[in-house]
């Protein structure tokens, strides 16, 4: 095993910084990888022929003549380090896998001499790679294109005060209220984005309290209660404020101890 | 930098940009530049293309805080066709955009992005502002410095709030569809016109 | 109505639209009027604006669904100062995924996944939707009539095309009857890269 990785390092180097003699039980010994530069290198495949291809790029193969015992032994050694990081292995990888297996399998038995092109066992997984290639590159070329918000501006032209009344979009508060319960359906679909409950009348003080602080540069903290608001009033600004602090949005100051507090917009 | 140079620079800048741009605002973009125009370049370039613009359909206009792209009001009445041959309908996407910022606001853009695993296009918070729904609240003191957004007092006018406060609560929309089926959407999304009964709700 | 007339009406409407405007879009928005121009009156100015427009810093130009004011992509450099906001940035999945689109449509979700080799998460079909560069072009009749997808006009507006066929060609694929089916293990049964002539692949 660290024989194919010192072969194919030598061939071409890796893309990542590499730290010598880690005492890590990672494969393979003699190159350790940083977990976290790992992680990063292995999400950037779009996929088990994304990876092939880079495998086989790597080293300079004609990909009509792929060496499938080399490349499938650099392939499992992936798919290993992946498995121990617990990265969440997409199901195609190990589909791929097995794939390859069976094609070695395949080329260990003896042929018929007057064997065809297409009776090779790695016809089938060439094809793929070849188009696979081909649409990476058209992705590449599409992304290259000039294209609107990047090298294209439209005109932002000033319409003129008009006698009429243009019509506006109409947009019913249910319209808001299911665009909202889904969009929070979807992302509750991912466990990752939690969206947050807190009542709307803290959301509501926190915009309060910037808009106040954007006005000035420093606001009395004792000027955000209002007596008159009772004790849920005062609990919401004290809450809101806890959040506005804990989001790193507004920042308290204090001379000195007991002198007064103020708050201002976080520079 | 000679003005048959900048002309078309501040031409480009001009309807580019969406504030009117002041000459001080011009010279400082070119604050670095090799070829770094004086004010008096800028002053005469913006002079010759009002007058290049002096029989056209848009005009380069000078305003309070600078000079502008608009539409020559002597032709209205066309450009007003524009808006009743296809009267605006806000996308799903603007109205989640529209949700997130009224229901978790302050809120960047990249939030947003986060929450919707889907990007949110410059023309959608566009839209949104220029509506007056939608407004900048500041800054976060993160890197790349996002705006953050909230709603505004038109938003609430609008939908006939009196604060966001009387906003149904995601537990209540949840419960409401139980008895409200009514929340149908077609293939592309679209949110269909058909509208519930409770007129309480809707109207605006 | 002449040319001189229409001219500065058409400037203004290019100017007004958010999105381009056919010649069949700009002939409606005349019909009734005293005096109408016919499309080739409208074809005719709009020759003209392209012409008067094409030294300037913003350009008439010819996409997908018609005609639209841009700004000159030569002056990117600078109108890009006015900006804090950074372009929308997509993966490359997702560019993948709308390249397959683009150019094997019509295509169902498993045709893409079979060529990339991965699955194509329902996010991203759903972004590439929203921002209607992607529609469903009905159903494929196989069984579970899995949507067929195609690109919309908007998609060829976005990437600055007038049709599909100013896309990029597709890189060629080498014919399969080139390669060659020679190899060979060596003794620890690694192939080696030489090439040989025997077919005689088993001495493993």
């Amino acid at each position: 095993m660290e024989r194919v990785f010192a072969n194919s390092a030598s061939q071409s180097e890796m893309p990542f910084a590499l730290v010598q003699g880690e005492p890590l039980t990672l494969i393979p010994q003699d190159l350790y990888i940083p977990p976290d530069a790992l992680l990063v290198f292995l999400e950037a495949f779009e996929g088990p022929l994304d990876l092939l291809l880079y495998l086989i790029k790597r080293q300079n193969i004609d990909i009509l003549n792929i060496p499938v015992a080399a490349i499938t032994k650099q392939y499992m050694e992936y798919i290993q380090m992946m498995d121990n990081l617990e990265l969440e292995l997409a199901a195609e990888y190990l589909v791929m896998a097995s794939m390859l297996a069976e094609i070695k399998s395949r080329m260990l038995l003896p042929r018929p001499a007057e064997s065809s092109d297409e009776d090779d066992p790695r016809a089938e997984l060439i094809r793929r790679l070849q188009e696979y290639e081909q649409f990476k590159k058209a992705a590449e070329d599409l992304d290259s294109l000039d294209r609107l918000e990047r090298e294209i501006h439209l005109p932002n032209i000033e319409l003129p005060e008009f006698d009429i009344d243009l019509p506006q979009a109409q947009v019913s508060i249910n319209d808001l209220m299911s665009a909202f319960r889904d969009v929070v359906n979807r992302a509750e679909q991912f466990a990752s984005h939690h969206v947050e409950r807190e009542p709307l009348s803290v959301r509501e003080r926190m915009v309060i309290v910037l808009e106040r602080i954007n006005a000035d540069d420093f606001t009395g903290f004792i000027d955000f209660f209002d007596a008159s608001e009772g004790r849920m009033g005062a609990v919401v600004s004290f809450i809101a404020i806890l959040e506005l602090l804990k989001e790193s949005l507004i920042e308290l100051v204090q001379a000195e101890p007991f002198a007064p507090i103020y708050v201002k917009a976080k520079s | 930098m000679n003005s048959d140079k900048l002309r078309p620079i501040l031409e480009a800048l001009f309807a580019a940009a969406d504030k009117p741009l002041s000459v001080n605002q011009i010279f400082e973009l070119f604050v670095g530049d090799i070829e770094q125009p004086g004010k008096d370049d800028i002053r005469q370039a913006i002079h010759e293309l009002v007058e290049q613009y002096e029989n056209n359909g848009i005009e380069l206009k000078q305003v309070a805080s600078g000079f502008r792209f608009q539409i020559r009001s002597d032709y209205e009445t066309w450009v007003a066709r524009l808006w009743e041959q296809k009267p605006p309908r806000y996308s799903r996407a603007l109205m989640e955009t529209l949700a997130l910022i009224a229901y978790r606001q302050p809120i960047t853009r990249g939030e947003i992005e986060d929450i919707r695993g889907v990007s949110v296009s410059t023309n959608m918070i566009k839209t949104l502002q220029e509506r007056e729904w939608v407004k900048s609240l500041g800054h976060k003191e993160v890197p790349g410095r996002p705006t953050l957004y909230g709603t505004t007092r038109e938003f609430l006018d609008y939908f006939n709030l009196k604060s966001l406060n009387q906003l149904p609560t995601l537990a209540e929309i949840r419960d409401l569809d139980q008895f409200n089926p009514e929340f149908q959407f077609d293939e592309n999304g679209e949110m269909t016109a058909k509208e519930v009964d409770s007129a309480e709700t809707d109207n605006v």
